[in-house]
C-alpha cells in the first residue's frame, strides 16, 4: 500500500477527505488525514515534505504564499485539482439586503485575511462600496476600499467559528460566516444570509496543492480523481446542501 | 478556676502512640502562681496547650472557667482565649510584622481602639526593654529580644491567664529577673493566674505558689512548693532540686556580720538553729581584722526579725551593705 | 524613525493592540488576584486538616476550580457566552473577553495561594488562635500577610501567563498584541510585525516581572 | 452501551486523543519537571541575596524563562521548528507538540519553584551550611526535600495547565481531547463529542489533582 | 586556634545601624572551653556566628586555625566547616528528615561510609537519650528534644571545634547535667574546643574554663572563669554572678565536718580564707550533740587535698557521708 498524507482544514475540507478515504483504500491507497488549525502550517509542513498534498486553500491565496516565499526553494507548489467551493455568506438580523445597512453601519468578518478581499469584492459586487483598482482580489484588505458612502466598520477579527454566535446574539449590522460554521449552527446558508457570494465563476475554489512534479504521481491523480468524483460531489451536495458546492469542471 | 480530670493526651500516627498526657489532675486556683517542671519529653508543652484549647484531650475533663475544652466549639474558645494570654515556646512571631506590629496584634484582635492600642504598646515594649528596637523586624532580634516581643504581646490585652512555655529560657539572669519581677507584681496586684513551665528551679522558688512535677505524661508531685521544696517525696523531684543551691540565694536577703574574736561559736550556733547558708564575703574584712561573712535568707525565711534579734542576742555586728 | 526601521509596521495598531493588552492584563489581572485569593483561601481553609476541613465542600470547589484550569479556552469562551452576555452586554470586544480570561486564570491563582497559604508557620496560626483571632483575622492579618512574598510572586506568574492567554482572546475580536503578531505577523507572513508584537509582549512581561520580583523582595522581611 | 448513549461519538477517536493526550501530559511533564527544577534552581541561586546571586545571569535567565511562558503559542510552535525537525524529525504529530509544549510550560514550573526555594527556612540552609555543605548538598539534600510539599503542588498545577495546553497542540496534528473537543465537537457542532472529550479531561484533571494532593500531604510532615 | 582583632559586624539597613560586635579582641585556645555570658541583644550569637563564616566581620580579622574568615572564599569555608560543630539557638531541624535523618545529615555531607553512619548516628541517639524516638519528626518533638537532636548533629562529625548556642537553654536541669558531663568528657579526652554562650552562670562555672563577658558589641570582661569569677570587675559581671549561689554546688564535693567544741574559730579562718560555703546539715548533729556543718567544694576548687590538710590541721573532725 502507498500512503499519502493530507494536510487539511477541519470542516469540510478533512470531512470530504474522509469520505474519500474507503474508496481510494479499494485502490490499494491509505489516506491519512491531518488536520490543520490555521493556514500557515499545512504549507510549511507540505514545502518540509512531511505531507504528499494539502487540502485547505484557494489559488489566490496560495498565489500569494508562493509570492511572500519567493526566495525559498522548497516553496514551489502546483494546484493539482479544484475540489469546491464555499461560498460565504452575509447574514443580518437587522437588514434586509446589503443596500439597506444604514450609515456608520458595522460588518463583522472572520479573521482569515486571505477572505478579506473575497467579502469586500460581495460589497462591491452590491454596489455598497467601490475598492481600489489593480489590486490582486487575494490581497484587497480593508485598506484598500476606496470609497466607502456609507462608511461601514469592517471588524475583521472574529473566530470563523464563533461567528454563528456573534450573528445569534445580533451584535451588529451584518455578519459574515462561512457556509460550513452557518451549517453547522443550523442556519441555512443558502436562503438565510442577505446576500451571497456566487458560486460561478468563483475564483476561490478550494484545491489539492502538492509540490511541483507530484501532480503526476499516480496517487495523488487517483485522490483528485475521487474527490472530483460524482459520488463526492453527491456526498457534498447532500452534506453541505449548498454551502459547500463541488467545482464543475 | 482551672480543673482537669482524668485528662489524656495520646499522639497516635499509626505506627506510634505517644502519650503525652497521661491521667491527669490538676486544679489551679486564681490567683496561682503554678510551676511546672520535669524532663524533657515529659508533657508539659503537651498539658499546657490543653489549658486555651490548643491540643484538646484525647480524653478526660479540661474546664477552664466553666467551659469544658474537650467540647467546646471554636467560637466558645474564640470567646476564652482573649483572656488567656501565651507565651510559647518557640515565640511564633509573624515575621511580617514588626516588634511593634507584633505586639499590637492581639489588641487589633481584641478591637482595641488605635489611640489605646498606640500607648500600650509603646508601655509594653518599655517594660519588656525593647525601647529602640520597635520597628525591627523579628529576623533583626536577637533570640532574648524575640522572646520579650513574645512576653509582651502574651500580656498586651491584660490576661486573666498566662500561660508561659519556657518563657525566659532564653534571656539572660538579669533580664529574667526583671520579667519574673513583672509578672509577680502583675499577680500581686491584679490577681493573674499564671502557668508556667520552666526547667530553672529558682524561678519556681522565685515566683511560685504551687508546682506540679510530670514525669511521662503523668504529674507524679504537686502541691505549694514550700511542701514540694521542702519535702520531695519522688525522686525526680529530689533531683532536679539537687540542682539548686542547698538554700537558693535568689531573691534572698544577705545580712552581712562581723564576728569579733571568741563570739564564732555563736555564729556557728546561729547557722544550725536557723539553717541558715554562710559564705565569706570576698576580700573585704572588717578594719581590725576581724572576719566579715554573708549570711544568706532564702525564701524559707519569710520573716528575717527572729534572726535579726538572734544575731544581736548573740553578739554578733551587723556590717551595712 | 520607528517607521523607516520597520517599514511594515503600522504604529497605530501596534499602539491599539498594546492598550488591549495592557487593559486586559490589568484588569482580569486584578479580577484574578481578588478571586483568585478568595477561591485559594476557601480552597486551603476547606482542605483536609485545615480548620474548615470538609471533603464534599473542597471536592466542589476543586472541581469548579479544575473546570475553569482544563478546559479549552475557546470552549470555555462559548460556555460562558450567556454569562457574558448578561454581564458586560456584548460578546465581542476587549470587555466580553474578560469574563473568559478571568475564569480560565482565577483558578490557576488560586492554586498557588493554596500552595503559599500551606507554606505559612503552623505556629504562627496557632499563636493568633491562641489570642482568640477567627477565621477572618487568620486569613487576613496572618495568612496574607506572612504568605505576602509567595503571594506577590503568584500574581505575577499569573499576570504573565495572562498576557500570553489574551492572545486567545483575539478569537473574539477583543486584539491584543498576541493576536497581532498571530493574524497580521503570522498569517499575513508579515515578521516585522510578529518581532515587534512579540517585543513589546516580552517587554510588557519583564515590567510585570520587575515589578513583582522588587515587590517580593520589599515584602520579604524573613 | 456508550454507543447508545453518546451516538454521535467514536469511541476508537475518543480512545485515540486520550492515549494522544496522556502520553502528551506525561512526557512533557517529566520533561518541564525535571527541566523546570534545574531553571528554577539556577533562577532562585542566582538571584539577589542567594549564595551564586548574581544579576546578569539572572536577568538572561529571565529573559529565557520569560520568552517561553509568554508568547503566543502557534509562533512559539513556528520559531521551534528547526529546532522541533532536528530533535524529533517532524513536525507533525504528537513528538512534534513535545518541544514546544516544554519550552511553554517548563518556564511556568521554573518559576514556581523559585517561589517554592524562596519559602525553605533560612535557618535550615544555614545548619547546612555550617556543616560545610556546599550548593548540591543544599540543592539535593535540604532544598529540594523541604520544598516538596509546594514542589508537587506545583507541579500538579503544571501538570493540569499541560493538559489543557495540548488542546493547542491539535495545531500541528498532534490530536489529543482538546483538539477534539474543539474540532470535533465545537467546529461540527457535534456537542456530544465536546461534552464527553471534556469529562475525560476532567477525569484526567482530577486524577492528577488528587494525586498530587495525596503525594503533597504525604510529604509534608511539618 | 580561633583569634579576633579588632572586629566588628555592623547591622546596617539603611535606617538604624546595629554595632552587634564591636571592636573585639578575643583569643581561644584549643581545649579551651570557652562561655560567652552576656545581656539580651549584646551580640553573643552574632560573635559566635563569625567564627564559622555564618557572619563576615564589616571590619576586622576573624582567623579560625589559620583561615581568614573575612576574605575566605565558600569553598575555603567548606573545607573548614565539618571541623566545626554548631548547635543554633534555634535548633534549625530539617522537617522532612526523621530523627534520624537529622543526626545523619552532617556525615552524609562529609561522605561518610553508610555503615558507619548507621553506627554513629545509633551511638549519638542512645548518647542524647532519644532512644524510640529515631523514627520521629521534629514536629513531633518536644523543644527539648529537638534540642537534643542539635547537639547530636552537632557532634556527628567528631568536630574539634564546637559552637554552642544556647545549647541547654530548653532542656531541665538534670538532661542539662548529662549533656555537659558528655561535653566535658569530649573535652577532656579529645580535646575538643568548646565555644559556648548560656544565661545559665552554672553552666559557666560547671564546664567553662575561661569565660568572656559581652555588653553592647564589646567583650567587657574576660579571663580563666576561677579569676574572672572570684573578682568579678564590671558591674555586669556582678550583677551575673549575684545570680549564683555564693558559690555554686552544682556537680561540688561536700565535706561533712564535725566542729569540736572551742574550735569553731578555726572553721570559720578555713571558710574565710579558701572561700568555702558552710550549712548546717539538717537535722545531723553528732552523737555528742556537736554540731556537724557541709563545707561545699565547687569548682573553684579543683583539688580538695590542700583543704583536707587544712582541716586536719584546724583538729575538725571529717565526718563520713
Ligand atoms: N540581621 C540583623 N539585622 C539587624 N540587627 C540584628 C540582626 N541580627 C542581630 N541584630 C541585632 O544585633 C544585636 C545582637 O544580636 P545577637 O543575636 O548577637 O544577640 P545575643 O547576644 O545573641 O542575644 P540573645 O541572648 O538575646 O540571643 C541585637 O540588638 C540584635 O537586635
Ligand atoms: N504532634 C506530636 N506527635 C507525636 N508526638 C508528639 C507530638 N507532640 C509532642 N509529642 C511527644 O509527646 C511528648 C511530650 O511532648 P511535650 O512537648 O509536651 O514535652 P515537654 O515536656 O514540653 O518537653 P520539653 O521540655 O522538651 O519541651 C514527647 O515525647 C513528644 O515527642
Ligand atoms: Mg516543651
Ligand atoms: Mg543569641
Amino acid at each position: 500500500d502507498t500512503t499519502l498524507r493530507v494536510g487539511a482544514s477541519p470542516v469540510p475540507h478533512a470531512e470530504i477527505l474522509e469520505f474519500a478515504k474507503p474508496i481510494l483504500a479499494e485502490q490499494g491507497i491509505d489516506l491519512e488525514v491531518i488536520v490543520f488549525q490555521d493556514y500557515v502550517l499545512p504549507n510549511t509542513t507540505l514545502a518540509g515534505g512531511e505531507l504528499d498534498a494539502n487540502y485547505f486553500q484557494h489559488v489566490p491565496y496560495l498565489n500569494s504564499v508562493l509570492e511572500q516565499n519567493a526566495g525559498d526553494e522548497s516553496y514551489d507548489f502546483v494546484n493539482a485539482g479544484n475540489i469546491h467551493v464555499e461560498p460565504i455568506g452575509i447574514y443580518s438580523k437587522r437588514w434586509k439586503t446589503l443596500s439597506e445597512l444604514p450609515q456608520d453601519g458595522r460588518v463583522i468578518l472572520r479573521d482569515s485575511v486571505a477572505e478579506e478581499g473575497r467579502i469586500l469584492s460581495i460589497f462591491q459586487r452590491e454596489g455598497v462600496l467601490t475598492l481600489k483598482e489593480g489590486v490582486e482580489p487575494v490581497d484587497i484588505r480593508i485598506s484598500d476600499i476606496a470609497e466607502n458612502p456609507k462608511n461601514l466598520t469592517f471588524l475583521p477579527d472574529i473566530e470563523a467559528s464563533l461567528l454563528p454566535q456573534v450573528y445569534a446574539n445580533d451584535e451588529a449590522d451584518a455578519v459574515t460566516i462561512n457556509a460550513n460554521y452557518a451549517l453547522g449552527a443550523g442556519l441555512d446558508p443558502v436562503n438565510d444570509p442577505i446576500a451571497v457570494e456566487s458560486a460561478e465563476n468563483n475564483p476561490y475554489a478550494n484545491i489539492i496543492t502538492v509540490r511541483r512534479g507530484d501532480e503526476e504521481r499516480p496517487e495523488i491523480k487517483a485522490l483528485v480523481e475521487v474527490l472530483q468524483s460524482d459520488a463526492t460531489r453527491e456526498y457534498i451536495n447532500e452534506t453541505y446542501k449548498g454551502a459547500v458546492l463541488p467545482v464543475v469542471e | 478556676m482551672i480543673s482537669l480530670r482524668n485528662v489524656f493526651r495520646i499522639f497516635d500516627d499509626g505506627t506510634t502512640a505517644v502519650r503525652a498526657v497521661s491521667d491527669v489532675d490538676l486544679d489551679i486556683s486564681n490567683g496561682d502562681v503554678f510551676g511546672i517542671i520535669g524532663y524533657s519529653g515529659a508533657g508539659k508543652s503537651t498539658l499546657i496547650r490543653l489549658l486555651n484549647g490548643l491540643e484538646r484531650p484525647t480524653s478526660g475533663s479540661v474546664r477552664v472557667n466553666g467551659v469544658e475544652i474537650g467540647t467546646a466549639t471554636e467560637a466558645q474558645l474564640r470567646r476564652i482565649r482573649p483572656r488567656i494570654g501565651m507565651i510559647f515556646q518557640h515565640f511564633n512571631l509573624l515575621w511580617s510584622r514588626t516588634v511593634r506590629g507584633n505586639i499590637a496584634l492581639p489588641m487589633v484582635i481584641a478591637g482595641v481602639p488605635k489611640a489605646e492600642i498606640a500607648a500600650r504598646t509603646e508601655e509594653l515594649i518599655r517594660l519588656v526593654g525593647l525601647e529602640g528596637r520597635e520597628e525591627a523586624w523579628p529576623s533583626q532580634l536577637s533570640g532574648g529580644q524575640k522572646q520579650r516581643v513574645g512576653i509582651a504581646r502574651a500580656l498586651a490585652n491584660n490576661p486573666e491567664v498566662l500561660l508561659c512555655d519556657e518563657a525566659t529560657s532564653a534571656l539572660d539572669p538579669d533580664t529574667t529577673d526583671q520579667i519574673l519581677d513583672l509578672l509577680s507584681d502583675i499577680n500581686r496586684r491584679l490577681g493573674l493566674t499564671i502557668v508556667l513551665i520552666t526547667h530553672e528551679m529558682h524561678v519556681v522558688r522565685r515566683i511560685c505558689s504551687h508546682v506540679a512535677v510530670m514525669e511521662q505524661g503523668h504529674i507524679v508531685e504537686t502541691g505549694p512548693v514550700s511542701q514540694v521544696f521542702a519535702n520531695p517525696e519522688q525522686p525526680v523531684t529530689q533531683r532536679f532540686l539537687r540542682q539548686l543551691p542547698a538554700t537558693g540565694n535568689d531573691g534572698a536577703r544577705k545580712l552581712s556580720v562581723i564576728v569579733p574574736q571568741g563570739r564564732e561559736a555563736d555564729l556557728l550556733r546561729l547557722v544550725h538553729d536557723l539553717q541558715l547558708v554562710l559564705t565569706p564575703t570576698p576580700g573585704r574584712d572588717a578594719d581590725n581584722g576581724q572576719a566579715r561573712f554573708d549570711l544568706t535568707l532564702d525564701d524559707a525565711h519569710p520573716d528575717p526579725e527572729p534572726i535579726l534579734a538572734r544575731l544581736q542576742d548573740s553578739g554578733l555586728t551587723l556590717a551595712e551593705g | 524613525m520607528f517607521e523607516t526601521i520597520f517599514p511594515r509596521v503600522r504604529g497605530d495598531q501596534l499602539w491599539q493592540a498594546t492598550l488591549d493588552t495592557l487593559y486586559m492584563t490589568a484588569f482580569a489581572g486584578v479580577a484574578t488576584f481578588l478571586l483568585g485569593l478568595l477561591l485559594g483561601a476557601a480552597l486551603f481553609l476547606t482542605s483536609p486538616g485545615q480548620p474548615l476541613a470538609n471533603r464534599p465542600i473542597y471536592a466542589l470547589m476543586s472541581v469548579i476550580v479544575n473546570v475553569g484550569r482544563a478546559i479549552p479556552y475557546i470552549i470555555l469562551l462559548v460556555l460562558l457566552i450567556p454569562f457574558t452576555k448578561a454581564v458586560v452586554g456584548s460578546i465581542l470586544g476587549v470587555n466580553a473577553a474578560l469574563p473568559s480570561l478571568i475564569f480560565g486564570t482565577a483558578p490557576f491563582y488560586a492554586r498557588l495561594v493554596e500552595i503559599a497559604f500551606r507554606e505559612v508557620d503552623r505556629g504562627v496560626i496557632e499563636a493568633t488562635r491562641a489570642m482568640g483571632g477567627g477565621l477572618g483575622t487568620i486569613l487576613f492579618r496572618v495568612m496574607i500577610p506572612e504568605s505576602s512574598p509567595a503571594l506577590v510572586s503568584g500574581i505575577t506568574v499569573t499576570l504573565i501567563a495572562l498576557v500570553s492567554f489574551t492572545a486567545m482572546a483575539g478569537a473574539i475580536g477583543a486584539g491584543g498584541l498576541g493576536h497581532l503578531a498571530y493574524l497580521e505577523g503570522f498569517q499575513r507572513n508579515n515578521q516585522q510585525v510578529t518581532l515587534v508584537a512579540t517585543a513589546v509582549i516580552l517587554a510588557i512581561v519583564f515590567i510585570i516581572q520587575l515589578t513583582g520580583d522588587r515587590l517580593t523582595r520589599f515584602l520579604d522581611k524573613r
